[in-house]
């Protein structure tokens, strides 16, 4: 599988997602921000960090990056796009998602494990977990607290296009489960076509015990068993 | 010229006696400004260098001892462990955010500069109690600021200590430490040599930012310092990161003589202190200089003290290579000057010479004083105090409920949860336990880190409180299954001309220097900071120590919590 | 050149956390305080001398970069 | 109620690297940006009729909370 990860001027998880794909199996390329065409590839990773410092907005001017042209006429032709933390406050900046990331309500950065619920298994991104079940993926951010006006959140939920929802160990996704204030507990939402998707927390954090855990596993195997899927199938 | 010029600058009378002794005649305005950030205590230690050279400093793991950027320890397999602790305390009482922000900042400029790749942070605080004055708020901006730049940058934040007690009230102590792994044959040293090579400034342009900084630090904090407040430098996390990739890049193209952060005395100290280290002279012009600002005077460039800058020598010939990798990081390297022979501190300003000293008498020659030491009246008081006469106030369970509510016992995890802390996916063990460890990636090893310094114990008994500070470490590393390999240090102490303090600073050293004896862990490195004082009091003595150990097998390392009902407890030791 | 003053702030339905963090800790000092709301302020100096063209470029550059009309409006003057 | 409008910029010789990130990033975009400095702009509702006492209330709490003197300044005022 040909992966790509997009490295920002800023980005501080590009490595972290590279060791975390290796680990399954694969061998992402990095790509250079200043590079303009993602031709060939079978997805497009925008990892975690703070690209050109956050500074004006969380991924404002990331988005104005050269790469990113190509990487938003992938996106539209169908090709997987799969943003974390930073990477889903591009996609939101430059439209290929809706939506805004502001600032966590209790106004703190937070780095803690976070338990998600799994709300759909049928995306190339989820399909090796359960529908409803329950997994510890950890969050990082100052600015994860997703919103959207009423109307743009009663379509997300009509269309089915949240993915991850924080929520308690027992998988309630109330206010107590909810680290940032986003509305309706949104960590993770796909485009209606389901070939991007955008999430707060950061999977490749956690696909060794060693460091905390292997729960964030089933995203990558998910894309891998997708594209062999795929392969197999030969379209 | 007019004694009030270098008084205002900090320096004695004497002392600039001194300087005209050694150049042979008087110093214009500039030399002064640079002979009084070099002369600084932060610059100079010229008061602690007889104390701290009774350190125990050797070892067959030492690969690099004091004296450089950071310290390095060999870990076997070609790796090397590079650490250092610094303070950043007066600037982060008058602006706790960015004063912590860029001491971070700086305390990973020198670990990368040694050609080191940045593992981890650590953070050693120390605060008035939390009901009292702006201690809230300073600590609140601290945490924020250490976090602000971490997590920006990339580095997790994997362990530290807080402290809430009176003495730090107005006077806080934000000590920050770094640590980074590299391979032996990237060891990168700050010095120039070579005679012709370019001397080139890296990174951000110079500001007005922080002009004597350095002094500042080596002076009381007074309603006055309110004043000195250009003092203040902010930080730009994003620029060191770029900064930090660009010199590792740099590093590893072998093109690369000698490396500096511009810290305290920015492109002052870094350039004399490179030059003196490698034995050459040094000659650079500043009108060529990057400048944020119009019209900067040479005393505000030579002194300034903008944030995410090095000074870079590298091999003749070269300087396209390397403004080729800055260019691909965004970022300006620009040649200012070059090496010499002589052994002299030459600057220009376009064709005309401004200074001219003997590179030797800005370090070397450096003043060395012996203060007085005089043992203060509370220690035998105390000592003499007999603790069957205390009787509890309060029944055991009240005092042990007290006890947990105490914010420096209470849990520490609204200052840590807002650190990342693994970022970069190699956290075995996160704060909260007794030390941070990293496994290292490739290998079955890990390493483990700590931070400790109860300062009640070293006012009490500076000897012993000092000695327990290093006991306290390796304890906290060996729990986490680690061996204690070297310590760093900060000393934070209050005004040592004070002989009282100065004793204090004696002992605890005396102490430090038992201990790492004993543990077999030598000081590799550390900082001081004196002259943490308010008009009310001193701060207590506290040297922070920062500890590192080796971990041979990450798998086996213990959890740190009680995990099956029915275990049994048991007490080691007496 | 030209230099224009920008006031970026969160849309009216937008919740500000800061704000209310500081409302309530003007409150708490007892301040007559009925509300706060944060923003952003931002001088931009162009290297241009028409105001005509000014202010097509910083309608352009506000609406590109500067805010993000999902969560913000923006509002600028330009200096003489 | 009085309603104040306040800008908090960074002094002049302060480093703003949100400034320079914005600059560089417009210029790259083929902009004609001289410089870019970014600050805070807040709306601030008092309950409080007298526009003199408004005033004195806005300095203070301009000095004290919006803004760090050690780094920034302020202006504000008040509209009707
Ligand atoms: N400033 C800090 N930064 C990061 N971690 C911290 C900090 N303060 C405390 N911690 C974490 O919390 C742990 C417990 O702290 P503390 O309650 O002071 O106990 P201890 O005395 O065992 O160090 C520390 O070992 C460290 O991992």
């Amino acid at each position: 599988m040909k992966i790509g990860i997009v490295r920002f001027p800023g980005s501080n998880c590009e490595v972290d997602c590279l060791e975390a794909w290796r680990v399954l199996g694969e061998e992402p390329v990095m790509l250079w921000h200043q590079e303009t065409s993602v031709q060939g590839f079978d997805l497009i990773v925008l990892p975690g960090g703070f690209s050109y410092g956050d500074y004006l907005r969380t991924g404002a001017i990331a988005r104005f990056s050269p790469i990113m042209e190509d990487v938003i006429r992938f996106a539209r032709e169908g090709g997987l796009v799969w943003g974390i933390c930073n990477g889903f406050q591009i996609l939101t900046e430059c439209g290929l998602l809706p939506g805004a990331l502001l600032r966590n309500a209790g106004l703190h950065f937070i780095c803690d494990r976070q338990y998600l619920r799994v709300e759909r298994n049928d995306l190339a991104f989820t399909n090796e977990y359960e529908r409803g079940q329950v997994i510890q993926i950890p969050i990082n951010h100052g600015e994860g607290n997703y919103t959207i006006d009423d109307r743009g959140l009663d379509e997300l939920e009509t269309n089915n296009q949240v993915v991850f929802r924080y929520v308690t160990e027992q998988g309630s996704p109330n206010l107590q489960g909810n680290p940032n204030g986003s509305r309706h507990s949104i960590a993770g939402i796909v485009n209606k076509e389901g070939n991007i998707l955008g999430m707060m927390p950061h999977p490749e954090r956690v696909v060794e015990e060693i460091v905390g855990g292997t729960d964030g596993r089933g995203i990558f195997l998910s894309v891998i068993k997708a594209w062999e899927r795929r392969m197999s199938s030969g379209s | 010229m007019d004694p009030k010029v270098w008084r205002e600058m900090g320096l004695k009378d004497e002392e600039y006696d001194r300087i005209v002794a050694l150049l042979g005649r008087e110093p214009n305005y500039l030399e002064v400004g640079i002979f009084s950030v070099m002369w600084s205590e932060h610059c100079s230690y010229k008061t602690s260098k007889p104390v701290l050279r009774k350190f125990p400093t050797s070892g067959p793991q030492v690969l690099q001892g004091p004296g450089e950027n950071a310290g390095i320890v060999d870990i076997g397999d070609n790796q090397a462990v590079v650490f250092k602790m610094e303070s950043h305390n007066h600037p982060s009482a008058i602006e706790p955010y960015q004063g912590a922000a860029t001491g971070v900042g700086g305390i990973l400029r020198d670990v990368f500069t040694m050609g080191a790749r940045p593992v981890a942070v650590l953070d050693a605080l120390r605060f008035g109690p939390l009901d009292e004055g702006n201690n809230q708020y300073l600590f609140a901006g601290v945490v924020e600021g250490i976090g602000g730049y971490g997590n920006s940058i990339g580095i997790p934040t994997v362990g530290g200590d807080v402290y809430f007690q009176k003495c730090y009230s107005g006077n806080p102590l934000v000590n920050a430490m770094a640590v980074g792994l590299l391979e032996h044959q990237d060891i990168a040293k700050g010095v120039a040599s070579g005679v012709g090579n370019p001397v080139m400034a890296v990174g951000a342009r110079t500001g007005r930012d922080g002009i004597h900084g350095a002094t500042f630090a080596s002076i009381e904090l007074s309603e006055e310092s309110e004043s000195k407040r250009s003092a203040v430098q902010v930080g730009d996390p994003f620029m060191e990161k770029l900064l930090m990739e660009a010199c590792l890049e740099l590093i590893k193209s072998g093109n690369v003589i000698g490396i500096q952060d511009m810290g305290a005395a920015g492109l002052t100290s870094s350039s004399s202190e490179m030059a003196a280290r490698g034995g050459s002279g040094i000659e650079m012009d500043l009108s060529l200089v990057p400048r944020r600002e119009t019209g900067m005077t040479p005393y505000e460039i030579m002194l300034s003290e903008s944030q995410e800058r090095m000074l870079v020598v590298p091999k003749a010939g070269k300087e396209a290579q390397v403004e080729e990798v800055f260019q691909r990081w965004g970022l300006e390297a620009t040649v200012v000057g070059r090496v010499t022979d002589d052994g002299m501190y030459r600057l220009f300003d376009g064709k005309e010479m401004i200074c001219e000293i003997p590179v030797r008498a800005l370090t070397d020659e450096a003043p060395e004083y012996r203060r007085e030491s005089r043992e203060p009246e509370y220690y035998q008081k105390l000592r003499g105090q007999d603790l069957s006469e205390i009787k509890l106030k309060d029944s055991a369970e009240n005092i042990l409920l007290a006890l947990l509510a105490n914010p420096t016992i209470a849990s520490k995890e609204w200052v840590y949860k807002q650190y990342d802390h693994q970022v970069g996916t190699n956290t075995a063990v996160i704060p909260g336990s007794d030390a941070g460890v990293l496994r290292i990636r490739g290998t079955q090893k890990g390493i483990a880190m700590t931070t400790d310094c109860n300062s009640r114990f070293v006012y009490l008994d500076p000897y012993i409180g000092g000695a327990l500070a290093v006991a306290e470490a390796a304890q906290n590393i060996a729990c986490q299954g680690g061996k204690p390999l070297a310590i760093t240090d900060c000393l934070n102490f209050g005004n040592p001309e004070k002989p009282e303090i100065f004793w204090q600073f004696e002992q605890a050293c005396a102490g430090i220097s038992e201990a790492c004896r004993v543990f077999n862990t030598p000081v590799i490195g550390g900082n001081v900071s004196l002259y943490n004082e308010t008009p009310e009091s001193a701060v207590y003595p506290t040297p922070m120590i920062g500890m590192v150990g080796l971990v041979e097998e990450i798998s086996k390392i213990p959890s740190g919590k009680l995990t099956h009902s029915g275990d049994n407890i048991y007490l080691l030791g007496n | 050149m030209l230099k224009a003053k920008v006031n970026v702030t969160l849309k009216k339905s937008i919740l500000d956390p800061q704000g209310s963090a500081v409302e309530k800790a003007l409150r708490s000092m007892d301040y007559p305080v009925h509300s706060v709301r944060i923003g952003k302020f931002m001088e931009v100096t162009l290297n241009e001398e028409s105001k005509e063209k000014a202010t097509q470029v910083m309608d352009e550059i506000c609406r590109k970069l500067l805010s993000n009309p999902v969560i913000e409006d923006y509002t600028f003057e330009l200096e003489d």
